[in-house]
């Protein structure tokens, strides 16, 4: 065990993907000089662990700026021979290769009736609450969530960081990271072996037989404060981290919701088809009979994201947010 | 004409494009009488830019098409009867009924998909040169794609990408000169070929398409640099649809009838048969060819006819390697 | 009143509009030549009503085929003075332009804080159920709906696909207009008049009182169709079919359900994170005091679209699979 | 030198290019001091090409930029306390403290906004250049974009439009050799000025960008053709930014040392000064304008302190015309 940050973690399943086949290659905007922290050890050149120093630039690939080419590149790559982990940095900027995504990522292998099979994975921060304005701070994974086909993670631990990206680059599919950068500098006791987190199964954060918390990406470590304070009042939360996305881990949320008989989701993507109304019309659907309040979902709101942090404040689920709809669906009194 | 080709390749490049032109000549009949679902897009008339491309490549070269998608596969050599098995959906089709006419796909022949979505499968034809190149791989790689396509911005992504990697990939412009109804002229820009130049690679043109060694020989070149290192080319072919632009499609005025007959009579087959008579080819053997094509033609129909369509549980195969989907 | 085909009221309405404004403009690939039937009287440019002869070419535009530029600059357009109507054929196209929908059209009247509107209609078709395989079976308005800033129109009748192009191009907002291919040749009365329907506005297909069945664009016959075999059964049932996905009516839906206490939503989207996802959740949150039995949600499977027929009848919801979860859902047995 | 260039529109090209400098210089300041949230990109060191290209066109012309976005309003002569008050969020900024200064806009000079999305501004700008060409109307459009936007497809697609439908437009690429910590040539094919032969426009490149009449000449040739009907053309210019890709980012090792010091000699503010002195402007005339553009700068500044930051409720105001959204 090793106290890592998430982004070391990432930086750590990389780089042992790296020294375990050959085939898996970097490729992205900036990533030989390392801009973002997941290519290196430090954020010098000269730093031991620099991913170009280790790998050269066969494997650690500066691309120009152009999404829709390098994730169609990718695509073709993986679809001969290559494992890549595309850095997309921001995820604000995969719509400008949405067409690959949908059209080639998605459709190839089961449209070539299983020929083809596309090993790649792609990264993405969500830089949301930053202060990064309308165009940097997008969420978007539940869109792709509506694309059959694709693979998500959506880690919140440094374990599962690396955990998920290690077991993302071994899968035959293609795979889609969204990492919260909010969840970066998080730190957390890490395995120094080279384990997976199998894609598809949840993590129960805290036990609990009151209410079911599912949280999503940025939003874990607030449902875990908002249930420890719900602790302290005599409600517990049992709170599950899909972790995975698609697949999601249905089992988990529907045991969950059917001993507890309440849900709350809480993410931080806008609402409307967003991974929240999801997991309510599931609940909705298959434990119908165990619900006693009505489902709440916590998300931003359809709006898009303003730059004044006086305005920015406001968009996300918060804690106290969380807290106040535990309290409501519990039937406690507002405190 | 080039004199290094031997008269055994010239037919068999004679017998590519008399596959593509059979078997979509039955195909199309086939849409006429309701046997083929979706839509149907022939390459008839630009069979030597399909061939003259794919006799250029090695067997194991990769290629990627788009929506006019018979040509590429069969000129790259894949067998008759999965193909036509894919265009009625059948389980025995080549993407197990799961493609159709605009997703052939022949891995065993290096065709890595054709596209539905214009200039979508360009980059993935980059990517397998990439591919190639970091895991020291002689192949080179084709895209197909129309006069539409291009002006596609993927298209420039890709090229300034192969340019600057020096990828082995061969850029192909079909220039069949509409899209659709669309005169390239009038939503084109400048000369496509000449785009090439401002990414730094190679890029030329292929006035006679209709002349399978000169497209032969413009890919040519474009390949051996390609496999020597040098990177990537563009190679636009000037060509022309005899069908329409899909079968059964009726859309009026936008060719007008004496371009259409001119160019009917620039037949790519026609030309290379007179080039076969040339060095001795008899008419005979010709025929003999011709009939040969037909009868795989027929088998392949055959073929397709006596193969079972997909059980309905197929469909929901093939999406992911694990099969982890639900629902 | 005139009998129309809900391909013919489209054209109609696009008439109407470049008739009555001079800033209305129709862009896309082949809308010269008429190929999809919304830009002129027959298919030949010689017959009477050919937009080409009518408007000339600078209102009627052919352009190449470069989604994303075509969408960009139908959004310049539009913030400087024009109001185009960009044809954009197949919905499966639109990733193409993902980008400029996403980071442009959706935000930018936002992030200017008002300096600019955005007056563009983006009209697309879904093909699905047409043996187009998976380039051409798309259904992607779920994805948009998790867009903030854009409207959505998916009409089901003529007289809708007439009266809601008409205020989509009224709208200084932009607007995005969803059409099933199945519904085009679809014929109804339309008034001859100019008139509009406003966005945001849900239609009550049939009343009734036992069950709400929610139903979206080509799923809406389907929809009436079991209704009416219900009907026949005694068991009234209330179709709702929204119209506009964004804004969407909810008070109709709510409603509806606080009456009938069921809710069944039927669309040919892909399930995860679909509308009908989102119309579950919103009455799982809002009326579920009034619920008597799990919500079902009837939609395409996860899975992309399949060529073959034999392969491709299966992935949408039927008339008979409507029937079979209204049934379910009011505690009749199976027929 | 022009000399059918007045002294006056000289003085007016060194204002403007001190009110980016000394704006910018005080942006960064804040930026170190926490009083300016989010990112912020300057454009010290390439003023003369943004001022260049600005006095090229009149006032009421259009333009789109990107995220190295506070000179390109500056430049076409917007106010500096709204620009400001934008910067650090507050309510009297120039799109309300919804933009920040990655998405500055300020259509009461043109400008049509800044983009944080690398590219994708490009094709609002042939959009509103379209618009013009319809309604009759004689202004022209400017997309301002960098050497790493140049690889993206979307430019070419807009090209090609422009090109083909004869639009005002001019293309302007900010060519500062870096795209973030990459080398232009390190991932660039070929000479982005050439590109534009291939999509049949006029492309030209200005080697000395730190002289702005330089840039002006290029950029006055480019829209006195596009204003009469003939087009749109690409300009690259050769320029350098002098600070980091954005304020606070430590990249190490990517420019080397002597080359920054180069460029650093080549300050585009010093040139156009010699050029002053030349025509008998003085020290003190010189000096005179910089203060007073500090003295605005310092207005700026206090205008935007002052200001109140908007109600929360602001957030959920503009999003549509009619404010329909719930939630
Ligand atoms: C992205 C996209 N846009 C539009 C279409 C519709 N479409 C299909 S084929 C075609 C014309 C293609 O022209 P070209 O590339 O010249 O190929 P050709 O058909 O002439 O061989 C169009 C517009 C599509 N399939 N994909
Ligand atoms: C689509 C997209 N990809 C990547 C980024 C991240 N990014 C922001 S600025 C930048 C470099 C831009 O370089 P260039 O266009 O040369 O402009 P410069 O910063 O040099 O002025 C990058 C990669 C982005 N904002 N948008
Ligand atoms: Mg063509
Ligand atoms: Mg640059």
């Amino acid at each position: 065990m090793s106290v890592m940050s998430y982004l070391g973690a990432i930086g750590a399943a990389q780089r042992e993907a790296m020294e375990a086949d050959e085939r898996v290659v970097i490729m992205g905007e900036d990533v030989e000089a390392n801009v973002y922290g997941t290519t290196g050890g430090g954020k010098s050149r000269s730093s031991e662990g620099d991913f170009l120093q280790l790998f050269g630039r066969n494997r650690i690939r500066n691309t120009p700026i152009s999404e829709e080419g390098i994730v169609g590149i990718a695509a073709g790559a993986a679809m001969t021979g290559l494992r890549p982990i595309v850095d997309l940095s921001y995820s604000s900027f995969l719509y400008m290769a949405m067409d690959q995504f949908v059209n080639q990522v998605a459709k190839n292998r089961y449209m070539f009736g299983g020929q083809a099979s596309m090993p790649v994975v792609f990264r993405s921060a969500m830089f949301y609450g930053l202060n990064t304005g309308a165009h940097h701070s997008d969420r978007p994974y539940p869109m792709f969530m509506n694309v059959p086909g694709l693979k998500i993670i959506a880690p919140a631990s440094p374990e599962d960081a690396k955990g998920l990206l290690r077991a993302a680059i071994d899968s035959d599919d293609p795979v889609l990271a969204f990492e919260a950068v909010k969840l970066w500098g998080l730190k957390g006791e890490v395995s120094d072996e080279a384990f997976r987190i199998p894609l598809g199964v949840a993590r129960t954060a805290r036990k609990g037989t009151d209410v079911t918390l599912v949280a999503i990406s940025g939003s874990v470590p607030d449902a875990c404060a908002a249930a420890d304070r719900l602790a302290e009042e005599g409600v517990s939360v049992e709170v599950i981290d899909p972790r995975t996305l698609v697949p999601l881990d249905t089992t988990a949320i529907l045991t969950s919701v059917a001993k507890t008989g309440r849900l709350v989701v809480v993410e931080p993507a806008h609402r409307t088809c967003g991974a929240a109304a999801e997991i309510s019309a599931l609940v909705a659907e298959e434990v119908f009979d165990a619900l006693k309040a009505p489902i709440v979902r916590l998300t931003a709101p359809d709006m898009q994201i303003p730059f004044s942090p006086s305005l920015e404040q406001q968009m996300y689920p918060t804690r106290d947010g969380i807290t106040a709809a535990l309290r409501r669906v519990t039937g406690l009194k507002p405190a | 004409m080039r004199t290094d080709i031997s008269t055994s390749t010239l037919l068999e490049m004679q017998r590519r494009m008399t596959r593509i032109r059979r078997f979509e000549e039955r195909a199309a009949k086939m849409v006429k009488r309701g046997l083929i679902p979706g839509a149907v897009h022939t390459s008839i008339g630009q069979e030597a830019q399909v061939v003259g491309a794919c006799m250029a490549l090695d067997d194991d070269d990769y290629m990627t098409g788009n929506h006019r998608s018979h040509g590429h596969p069969i000129g790259k050599g894949s067998s008759l009867g999965p193909l036509m098995a894919e265009l009625v959906g059948k389980a025995t089709g080549v993407c197990r009924g799961k493609g159709g006419s605009l997703h052939l796909a022949d891995f065993s022949v290096g065709s890595l998909g054709e596209s539905g979505i214009v200039g979508s499968s360009i980059p993935i034809a980059a990517g397998s040169a990439f591919a190639s190149k970091i895991l020291g791989r002689p192949r080179v790689s084709l895209a197909f794609f129309g006069d539409g396509a291009a002006n596609q911005g993927v298209l420039y992504e890709a090229m300034n990408m192969a340019g600057v990697w020096k990828l082995p990939v061969i850029f192909l412009c079909e220039n069949n000169q509409y899209a659709l109804s669309t005169p390239a002229h009038t939503v084109t820009s400048g000369d496509i070929f000449e785009r090439a130049a401002g990414f730094g690679i190679p890029g030329v043109r292929v006035d006679d398409g209709q002349d399978v060694l000169a497209v032969y020989d413009a890919v040519k070149t474009a390949a051996d640099r390609a496999r020597s290192g040098e990177g990537p080319s563009l190679v636009e072919v000037m060509t022309y649809r005899f069908n329409e632009h899909s079968e059964g499609l009726r859309i009026d005025n936008y060719r007008d009838k004496e371009q259409v007959g001119e160019w009917l009579r620039r037949d790519p087959l026609d030309y290379l048969a007179a080039r076969l008579r040339d060095r001795g080819v008899t008419d005979e053997h010709l025929k003999a060819l011709d009939a040969e094509v037909m009868d795989e033609v027929d088998r392949a129909v055959e073929f397709a006819n006596e193969s079972p369509y997909p059980e309905p549980s197929v469909a929901f195969e093939d999406l992911y390697t694990d099969e982890v989907t639900a629902v």
